[in-house]
């Protein structure tokens, strides 16, 4: 095959970026250790989440020293509960399902953003620092009133804290 | 300039318009740099204005023959 | 088309890309640095890293 | 070429007349669409930013799934079978084997997107049953009319049958001349087509599968992240079969519109069986933040995605390497004043430059996208519609309509109404889809969701890290309105060159690459090959994660509901309180902008 030296070169050095990119990548999943969202959470039974011990009730709980677990149900059109209120200095993991379509949860303006199915329990772990609040967007089109869904995170100095975000 | 045509030099100003927004949006996003809005903006209004002036005059003078022509 | 004017042919042997090996390596540096900044400022400098 | 128009090459339409007329219905209703795509746009773009509101938010949906299915379902597609069935029948250099066959698939494909536009566009009649507020996804439980899934099927149906008659042209070309190489185009043609039969069983599946009988009540539920993963499988290769006209214009037409010649065509070959192989098997890299699917094959679709990533840059420098040749054919010189000696002023090349230059500018948000953990940034934000704006908005669009000024004079014999009013239209795209795309990436960074009627909420504020985010609405809405006058120029001009007085020797003949056919190894067109490793790729890539979704949670997901869209009217339509409305808030927002 007739190619270019310079056509050579060029296809070694997009085949280094390429592996550049897949480096970086790996980089951020292992050494800084940013954990996609998977099938972790399991699935549940999407028209009886009030039957299901974690969703029957939407709320934020301990389960150790500055662990806490957040149940969110994120439905036509609101998030449940509203605010979701945690401590500062904490990590938190959020298990998020929909009964009823596909919606979206993101903490906006940072990167805890994942989708919503129903059926689906999507589970991530995130940890916070600073007091402070934060707005929630659904940010999947989920029906007629999708620009209306909203929520918010608000994160309590720890002193402050008390169980029950969901009043 | 002498020897540049008309198309050349529209599409320098676009793309030297275009890179001027880029630059705007890459320093306040790079460094930090908040450069002067109002400025981009006024700036902006006039570009336009005058693109829609000489689209306009073009468009006239399509008009124009169009007109002609059916009256031929 | 009246612009459309050959001064000279020429072959595949008797060309050399400079300027697309030039234009090309100029796009290369910029995805190499807007890369690292979206990367390690935009991505890994933004709040709540996602660990679990 | 100059003397080509003094002895007057004869045009595509005095050699293929029977032909020339499919492929200008096929591109007519691809024009169509993209005026109603944009000016569901326009409505689009002015709604979200605040400037301008005169339906209800809650048919904001109805206009963007009108906008999305017009743009990237029929204006992409009627294009590509236009723009595909010329390329066969001129580079096979013969008629199609049975023009009724071809009016058949053209017609096919008319009456499923009839069917599908009508259940759109019901949903604006809130008294009717018709809708199909799912969006270009139709991601269920949100369920749309049947007409609407029976209308995508009909439509693929049409598409898989055009590709059967390209294959039967091939057929018969090939027991005249056993010994010949398959011509560039129409290997490009060949080698997409058959990505597109491996990408089509997702949809296929999901649509016939689930979705229509579903949505008749045949069948009770659906597992929303299987149809979801079927999608992708689909929803990914799809947007490499709306780039693949491109780039077939960009290796066959550009060079010669440049004055000079296809740089390389074995290494054209090779990039399209690369996109062959490897469209496909990268559709869950859209699904990086999806619950119910294994890290780990989120994995293996990230590194394919990169690899896929190999052929673009390939085309990155074949292609301007063949437009220097060109300018320098044409007298150019210097390592950069080349540049100045390719002709800027011929519409056709400047628009096809232009969608160049923005296709390496989204093919860093493309990168930026395929990043698996990075996606966490961006995912579902406003920069995810600010990248496919820059490919398949413009790489995509702008090529098309730049491609349209050179072809179709060769398909009526008339020559364009008027080149200026083409070159500027170019031009404005160029500058509307910079600012919009500009606004819309940065707007992602600062977490605005896309896909939404009303980014403004009450708890809380975007925060913008310079500038404000009414600035960037504004720049995003100016941006759409320069994309709809370009739209408005493109087809007015198009429509107005009908009539144009008739003109012989309109023809323009495509010259041999420089490195020719012959340069390449046999194997390249070798298609049942490449076909069987694709088709091995896409097994390797889908069937644990099919099987793991299915196991977890069924075929069908008994606890799913169907959620029909249906609107209540409410508020409606109510243009007057509108247009003074905006009076004022247009009046704030430039006193914002200036302070």
């Amino acid at each position: 095959m007739n190619i270019h030296s310079y056509e050579k070169i060029w296809l070694v050095v997009a085949i280094l970026l390429i592996v550049g990119f897949i480096s970086t990548v790996t980089y951020g999943a292992t050494a800084v250790g940013i954990d996609m969202v998977d099938d972790e959470g399991g699935t549940v039974n999407a028209s009886a989440l009030d039957e299901d011990p974690r969703f029957s009730e939407p709320r934020v709980e301990q389960v150790g020293d500055n662990e806490y677990e957040a149940y969110v149900v994120a439905q036509q059109y609101i998030f449940k509960p509203d605010p979701i209120t945690v401590p500062a200095n904490s990590t938190v993991t959020f298990f998020v399902t929909s009964p009823d379509v596909i919606h979206g949860f993101e903490i906006v303006g940072t990167n805890a953003n994942t989708m919503v199915i129903p059926g689906q329990v999507a589970k991530i772990t995130v940890n916070f620092n600073e007091p402070g609040e934060y707005g929630v967007v659904c940010h999947e089109y989920c029906g007629s009133g999708h620009h209306t869904m909203e929520g918010s995170v608000v994160v309590q100095p720890e002193d402050e804290f008390s169980h029950g975000g969901d009043e | 300039m002498r020897d540049a045509s008309p198309g050349g030099i529209l599409l320098g100003s676009a793309v030297l318009f275009v890179i001027l927004w880029e630059i705007r949006s890459a320093l306040g996003l790079l460094a930090g740099v908040d450069t002067p809005g109002a400025a981009y903006f006024v700036g902006t209004v006039i570009v336009v204005a005058f693109v829609a002036f000489g689209l306009s005059v073009g468009l006239f003078q399509v008009s124009a023959m169009i007109l002609n022509e059916r009256r031929s | 088309m009246e612009e459309e004017q050959t001064v000279r042919e020429l072959g595949h042997d008797e060309f050399d890309p400079n300027g697309t090996l030039a234009l090309i390596t100029v796009y290369f540096l910029i995805l190499l640095v807007m890369w690292v900044f979206m990367y390690f400022v935009e991505f890994l400098g933004n709040e709540l890293t996602v660990v679990g | 070429m100059g003397s080509a128009l003094e002895t007057g090459t004869p045009s595509f339409v005095d050699r293929f007349p029977q032909e020339a007329s499919v492929v200008k219905a096929a591109l007519t209703s691809s024009f169509i669409a993209l005026f109603l795509g944009a000016v569901f746009g326009i409505i689009q773009g002015l709604h979200r930013t605040e400037v301008f509101r005169f339906l209800d938010s809650q048919f904001y949906y109805t206009v963007l799934t009108a906008h999305g299915v017009l743009m990237v379902v029929s204006f992409t597609i009627f294009f590509l079978v236009g723009i595909f069935t010329w390329a066969v029948v001129r580079s096979l250099d013969r008629p199609v084997e049975d023009i009724r066959y071809t009016w058949a698939w053209y017609g096919l494909m008319v009456v499923g997107t009839l069917m599908a536009v009508v259940a759109i566009l019901g949903g604006f009649v809130p008294s009717t049953e018709l809708s199909a507020d799912v969006l270009y996804t139709f991601y269920a439980p949100l369920q749309a009319h049947p007409l609407f899934y029976g209308g995508l099927a009909i439509f693929i149906i049409g598409t898989w049958l055009a590709g059967a008659d390209w294959f039967r042209s091939w057929y018969a070309w090939k027991q005249e001349h056993p010994d010949e190489r398959i011509p560039l185009q129409t290997f490009m043609v060949l080698t997409t087509m058959l990505m597109w039969y491996i990408a089509t069983i997702g949809i296929a599946i999901a649509v016939v599968g689930f979705l229509l009988p579903w949505s008749l009540g045949l069948i009770e539920s659906v597992n929303p992240l299987l149809t979801r993963t079927l999608f992708w499988f689909w929803g990914h290769p799809v947007v490499y079969f709306w780039l693949m006209p491109a780039y077939l214009l960009w290796y066959t037409v550009l060079p010669s519109i440049s004055g000079g010649r296809l740089f390389s065509d074995p290494l054209a070959r090779v990039v399209f069986v690369l996109f062959l192989l490897l469209s496909t098997p990268v559709g869950i890299h859209h699904q990086y933040v999806d619950p119910g699917i294994a890290e780990g094959f989120k994995l293996i679709a990230m590194t394919n995605t990169m690899f896929l990533l190999l052929p673009s840059l390939l085309t990155a420098f074949t292609v301007v390497a063949s437009m220097e040749h060109g300018a320098r054919q044409r007298g150019g010189s210097g390592l950069f004043g080349w540049l100045r000696a390719l002709p800027w002023r011929n519409p056709a090349f400047t628009g096809m430059a232009l969608a160049g230059l923005m296709f390496a500018a989204g093919g860093f948000s493309g990168m930026i996208n395929a990043g698996m953990n990075i996606n966490y940034l961006v995912h579902n934000t406003l920069w995810v519609p600010g990248h496919f704006h820059l490919t398949v908005g413009t790489a995509v669009a702008l090529t098309f309509m730049a491609a349209t000024y050179w072809l179709w004079p060769q398909l009526t014999n008339k020559p364009l109404f008027s080149r200026p009013i083409a070159l500027s239209q170019t031009v404005v795209w160029f500058v509307g889809m910079a600012l919009m795309s500009n606004a819309m990436h940065v707007m992602g960074l600062f977490g605005v969701p896309r896909r939404t009627a009303e980014p403004q909420y009450e708890g809380f504020e975007f925060v913008a890290s310079f500038g404000s985010i009414t600035e960037l609405r504004m720049q995003l809405a100016l941006g759409a309105t320069l994309l709809f006058i370009s739209t408005v120029l493109f087809v007015v001009n198009i429509a107005l060159s009908t009539g144009s007085p008739t003109q012989p020797g309109l023809g323009q003949p495509l010259p041999k690459p420089l490195s020719p056919a012959a340069d390449s190894p046999e194997v390249l067109d070798n298609l049942k090959l490449w076909f069987g490793i694709a088709m091995v790729l896409v097994v390797l890539a889908y069937a644990l994660p099919l099987t793991s979704i299915v196991g977890d949670s069924g075929i069908i997901d008994r606890g799913v509901s169907a959620a029909p869209v249906m609107i209540d009217l409410l508020t409606g339509l109510n243009p007057v309180a509108a247009v003074t409305d905006t009076g004022s808030r247009l009046g704030v927002a430039i006193w914002e902008g200036m302070l």
